[in-house]
């Protein structure tokens, strides 16, 4: 055997770990953004008094791999003397920036792609701020006037919100103290508290910013602009287009994994020092139970056979997680599969309830105009975060140097930064009045009498 | 081993993308083989165990920097500079004299190569696992041994982003 | 690990070449991305020699190298900018304002 | 969509440039296009280029009888069929000076007042859409097919109803009518609330909607705006209370005023609209005169020849029916004043040095349909 294929064999005996976690991502993240796709519409649906997608397999459950199908079949336009390879190269640019930076997410204590990278958290708000360029590339490639101002004002908003959500993380990790992902957990586990309730301001920044990062919601203003229809997205269609969608909610996904590992205690349980609650393990599998009886008692009431069949499907596959879940509780040989096997359920719980915020959002609230959305971000909550940064640090230091408590130091320095937002808020209005009733002045010169003109 | 593959694919990623960086005649295309040059150079300083910089260069450079540059060639119109002619005179002197520093150099390394001891080139290197974790270790000389730099880095930021934003400001006053 | 060489011959070359783009290219911006190449062509040597001598000064020097690039990018285009204004065009040769 | 004339598109220095909200667009309820002038990010002008929707009918008119032409009318303002037929009809009894029997003309109000709610919920509901609240558009189309299942069993038809006839009604209030009716009335007040907690307090709302397309008192009055929109300008004039007609008398109603005529305040007053209907309706349906519900009309009609103009306060506005007959079956000519067509007129007033965005808000808070504006 040459050298380099024995070089070869060896480097893939220290990495297949990684290499085989890789490709599950690459396979299993757009399956789960389709389903997540999928959730949001039965959501709204639930939230609008209507029923969402029901046709295809029972409760819409197949819905995401029918629309797959679609768009990989939909016939694929490329505008005329549009950049043929900045066309193509544009959606792929934000898949890859949404998938790369999942590669350094620990979805629970064992499941990490990149096996804990020194700069964790930075390398993942890093990569996932590359998916700019995918929306940038693709308003310019498509050649059309609105496409480029759509990918101009989502940039604008990208890079300002991205901002807030760096100096956001920031504070976060003055109370982790590293930027691993695992010293980030352990010490919410030290601290016997989540760092959401120490630093509960940055959480607020981090959540609005991520929103306005992921363009949904209040602020997904780029493609929803009425006179810009699709934003960036305009020109493209079939499986460009899916690549494009699945990027925003792989990104939310993202998203939703940093503000879980930084500020809702990643993979602990909900009261993990606590050994009385230590009851609360069986919580996942009773879960995963639920949703099995409930799937098993709608498969009767399927009208089609085959979507009775496949409710049972789901209801069997939920009763083996379950067990999963269940079983290495009691059979004390299996004990050492507990803690990475529920971690993953509780990192997952989190970041579905932080998705879950996302969506209700996104039915309740209209859509900001671009200019209210630029000046919430520079007006209000980049100074805010700014100030939250400083107030976490002095709070840090006083609990050192001075000793103070460090509860109360941080209560003192949240109440500071709340009184600094309320200022900002007041300035805001002030500005805002001043600017509509400069607009509302010059607006009315006397009524001049339309019928003499 | 690693290391030598590592190395040679960043480093020939990164010249041909540079390459190309320069000879490219659309600004965007030159723009993304830049983004793809400056990957790779990251990807080399994670190669020389340099984590933290490897981060900073993606967020700051790619991630910042680079934006600057597209949204500034999207704003300008470039159908109006592309109709450019190729070659002139003053490109052929160019490459002569960087041909020439080259070579010059090359030479200076070649030979220096030889010097044995602890001449320009030394050989061995801290073994990798005595190495600190990198990003405490330069935050700590960046925030004692070189504060100061850091105070004039970040009046220098200051300074810059005032100017940038005066200079670009549309003249609103005119109207 | 490896000789330092190859570092040098590295940054070199990618010196060179934005030393090329610099003095060819006629389009300004295409020059700016030039120059952001050879400061990016400096960081690598002093990355490479830090890592070689073990101290991480020369990893903070290359951070500085990086705010300065950034705050050199954002003044540069910012004069692009005013300029394309005024004079619609962004061609190194036509901005001879000053020749006599 | 297209734009044609972006004379010198660099965005930099981009001066006149003309953005085209085309004949096919997510929010301009219907077939309008309109030209806008831009400066920027800025509307310097606009300009509405309608007629997309136009069929004619007051040349129709012209060659059909009066009871034929009644389903025509309900065509123009398709959202609030059955008010265009309580104006034409009315119109056509004051020309012959015939009067509607009492029971005729409570039902009929009771039908109108409905229409005005339904009318006003497909105006929230898209209006809400326009700036991007998803949620209020499906409550209001929930409230909205109760009405049309009111409709549906009084007349048959949801949408173009053709529910009245010239000098009184052609069908009997079908027996669970009061009851129906009593009971949206009971659970709209609930679900009214419903809107008002999604919109009313709701900061990105107001942020879109105060101070945008502002339309003072007297530039109603110069423009001829009526309705919803003049009373939010704070001029109090409604239809309903100066000259009554059909049942309005009988009924106690406020009539909402607004104060500084922004989208806000047309979007409160039309709020406050749909309550007071409620009322009239609940008011009506207590005691329905018995009677019967035809006048003394006979199959032929041939009015006396001479000139009649009689108006009435549709969902949008003032809705005028301005008739000449020559004595003959068929009117010599019916000119139609639809309040649509009047209210756009407002557009550019008020989209001056807004933002293009919030023309988007503009156009919906005007409430204007196309088959109105184009007839």
């Amino acid at each position: 055997m040459n050298p380099t294929v024995q070089a070869l064999l060896q480097f893939l005996q220290t990495w297949w770990v990684e290499l085989a976690s890789g490709f599950v991502i690459v396979a299993a993240v757009p399956l789960v953004a389709g389903y997540v796709v999928l959730v949001e519409r039965k959501l709204m649906a639930d939230m609008q008094a209507r029923l969402g997608p029901m046709r295809v397999g029972p409760h819409g459950l197949l819905q995401p791999i029918a629309d797959a199908v679609k768009l990989l079949i939909k016939e694929d336009i490329i505008p005329d003397n549009a950049d043929k390879v900045i066309f193509w190269l544009a959606p792929v640019v934000s898949m890859t920036a949404a998938l790369t930076s999942m590669g350094a997410i620990a979805f629970g204590p064992a499941f990490q792609v990149a096996r804990d990278i020194n700069v964790g958290l930075l390398f993942i708000v890093g990569v996932s701020s590359l998916g700019l360029f995918g929306i940038v590339l693709g308003g310019w490639a498509s050649n059309s006037h609105y496409s480029i101002i759509g990918a101009l004002r989502s940039t604008a908003q990208l890079v300002s919100y991205e901002t807030a959500a760096g100096l956001a993380i920031v504070s976060g990790l003055l109370l982790a103290g590293s930027l691993k992902i695992h010293a980030i957990v352990d010490a919410q586990y030290q601290n016997h508290v989540w760092f959401i309730f120490l630093a509960p301001v940055a959480f607020f920044i981090y959540a609005v910013a991520s929103i306005a990062e992921t363009n949904r919601a209040p602020f997904d203003l780029p493609e929803a602009e009425s006179e810009l229809v699709a934003g960036y997205m305009t020109e493209y269609s079939g499986f460009r287009w899916a690549l494009y969608f699945l990027g925003e909610y792989a990104n939310m996904i993202v998203v939703g994994a940093v503000a879980t590992t930084l500020f809702l205690g990643g993979w602990l349980r909900p009261f993990p020092n606590v050994h009385w609650l230590n009851w609360l393990d069986v919580l996942p599998a009773l879960f995963t139970a639920a949703v099995g009886v409930y799937c098993a008692r709608r498969a009767g009431k399927q009208p089609v056979a085959v979507q009775t069949w496949f409710m049972w499907g789901v209801a069997w596959a939920c009763f083996a997680v379950a067990a999963i879940l269940a079983v290495p509780l009691f059979v004390a040989p299996l004990k050492f599969v507990v803690p990475g096997l529920h971690g993953a359920f509780w990192f997952l719980l989190k970041v579905g309830g932080y998705i879950y915020l996302f969506m209700w959002l996104r039915f309740t609230l209209p859509r900001y105009r671009f200019d209210q959305l630029m000046s919430l971000g520079w007006y209000i909550l980049i100074p805010l975060a700014i100030v939250n940064v400083f107030c976490v640090g002095l709070a840090m230091i006083c609990e050192t140097e001075y000793g103070w408590n460090r509860w109360v130091a941080l209560v003192v320095t949240t109440m500071f930064t709340l009184g600094t937002a309320l200022f900002l808020l007041h300035l805001h209005e002030k500005r805002t009045a001043a600017a509509s009733s400069a607009t509302g002045v010059t607006e009315q010169p006397a009524p001049q009498d339309t019928y003499a003109g | 081993m690693l290391d030598k593959v590592i190395f040679f694919f960043f480093a020939g990623v990164a010249i041909l993308s540079a390459a190309l960086m320069v000879t490219r005649r659309n600004a965007i295309h030159s723009a993304i083989f830049l983004i793809t040059a400056l990957m790779a150079t990251a990807g080399i300083f994670l190669q020389l165990r340099a984590e933290f910089l490897f981060v900073t260069q993606i967020i700051l450079y790619v991630g910042g920097i680079m934006v600057l540059f597209i949204f500034v060639i999207m704003l300008v119109r470039l159908d109006v500079a592309l109709h450019q002619i190729r070659f002139r005179l003053q490109r052929l002197v160019a490459l002569l004299v960087v041909v020439a520093l080259g070579a010059e150099v090359s030479v200076m390394f070649w030979v220096a190569r030889k010097i044995p001891g602890d001449g320009l080139l030394i050989r061995g290197s801290a073994p990798v696992d005595k190495l600190p974790p990198n990003t405490e270790a330069l935050a700590k000389s960046l925030f004692s041994s070189y504060l100061l730099p850091f105070e004039i880095a970040s009046v220098l930021l200051l300074v810059a982003m005032v100017g940038a934003v005066v200079m670009a400001k549309k003249r609103t006053d005119a109207q | 690990m490896m000789p330092a060489s190859y570092y040098l011959f590295l940054s070199l070359a990618l010196f060179l070449i934005g030393a090329i783009g610099v003095i060819t290219r006629r389009n300004v911006i295409v020059v700016l991305m030039s120059i952001e190449l050879i400061l990016n062509a400096v960081n690598i040597n002093l990355v490479a020699f830090s890592r070689i001598f073990g101290d991480v000064a020369g990893q903070v020097f290359a951070l500085f190298i990086i705010a300065d690039a950034a705050a050199e990018a954002a003044v540069g285009l910012g004069i692009i900018i005013a300029f394309f204004r005024n004079r619609e065009t962004v061609l190194a040769d036509e901005m001879d304002l000053l020749k006599w | 969509m297209h734009d044609d004339a972006t004379q010198k598109n660099t965005l930099l220095g981009a001066d006149e440039l003309v953005l085209n909200m085309g004949p096919q667009h997510p929010s301009t309820h219907g077939v309008l296009r309109v030209k806008l002038k831009l400066d920027g990010e800025r509307v310097r002008g606009t300009e509405c280029v309608i007629g997309y929707l136009h069929r004619g009918v007051e040349k129709i008119a012209e060659h059909r009888t009066y009871q034929q032409f009644a389903p025509y009318v309900d065509r123009m303002d398709y959202v609030a069929a059955v008010s265009n037929g309580l104006g034409y009809c009315e119109a056509v009894e004051k020309l012959m000076n015939v009067e509607a029997p009492p029971r005729a003309r409570v039902i009929r109000t009771i039908l109108t007042e409905l229409q005005r709610i339904a009318s006003h919920l497909l105006w929230l509901g898209t209006h809400a859409l326009d700036i991007g609240a998803l949620t209020p558009l499906f409550y209001c189309m929930r409230e909205r097919e109760e009405i049309l299942k009111i409709f549906e069993k009084y007349c048959g038809a949801r949408l173009t109803t053709h529910a009245f006839r010239i000098g009184g009604l052609q069908y009997e209030a079908y027996d669970t009518l009061e009851k129906d009716v009593e009971r949206f009335c009971k659970d709209f007040e609930r679900r009214v609330q419903e809107y008002v907690d999604l919109l009313t307090g709701n900061s990105i709302w107001i942020g879109r909607t105060r101070g945008v397309g502002v339309l003072s008192a007297a530039d109603c009055i110069a423009l001829g705006a009526s309705g919803p929109i003049l009373r939010a300008s704070g001029v109090k004039w409604d239809l309903r209370r100066a000259q009554p007609y059909a049942a309005y008398d009988q009924y106690k109603f406020e009539i909402p005023v607004g104060t500084n005529g922004d989208t806000y305040d047309r979007y409160m007053v039309r709020m406050e609209e749909m309550r007071q209907s409620r009322l009239i309706c609940l008011q009506a349906i207590e005691n329905i005169p018995a009677g019967p519900i035809l006048g003394k009309v006979g199959k032929v009609l041939k009015p006396p020849p001479g000139e009649i103009y009689h108006s009435i306060e549709a969902p949008k506005g003032i809705l005028g029916y301005y008739i000449v007959s020559d004595g003959t079956t068929q009117p010599y000519r019916v000119r139609i004043r639809p309040p649509s067509f009047v209210n756009l007129q407002a557009l550019d007033k008020m989209v001056r040095g807004h933002l293009v965005a919030d023309v988007v808000a503009i156009i919906g808070t005007l409430d204007i349909v196309l088959g109105e504006v184009d007839r």
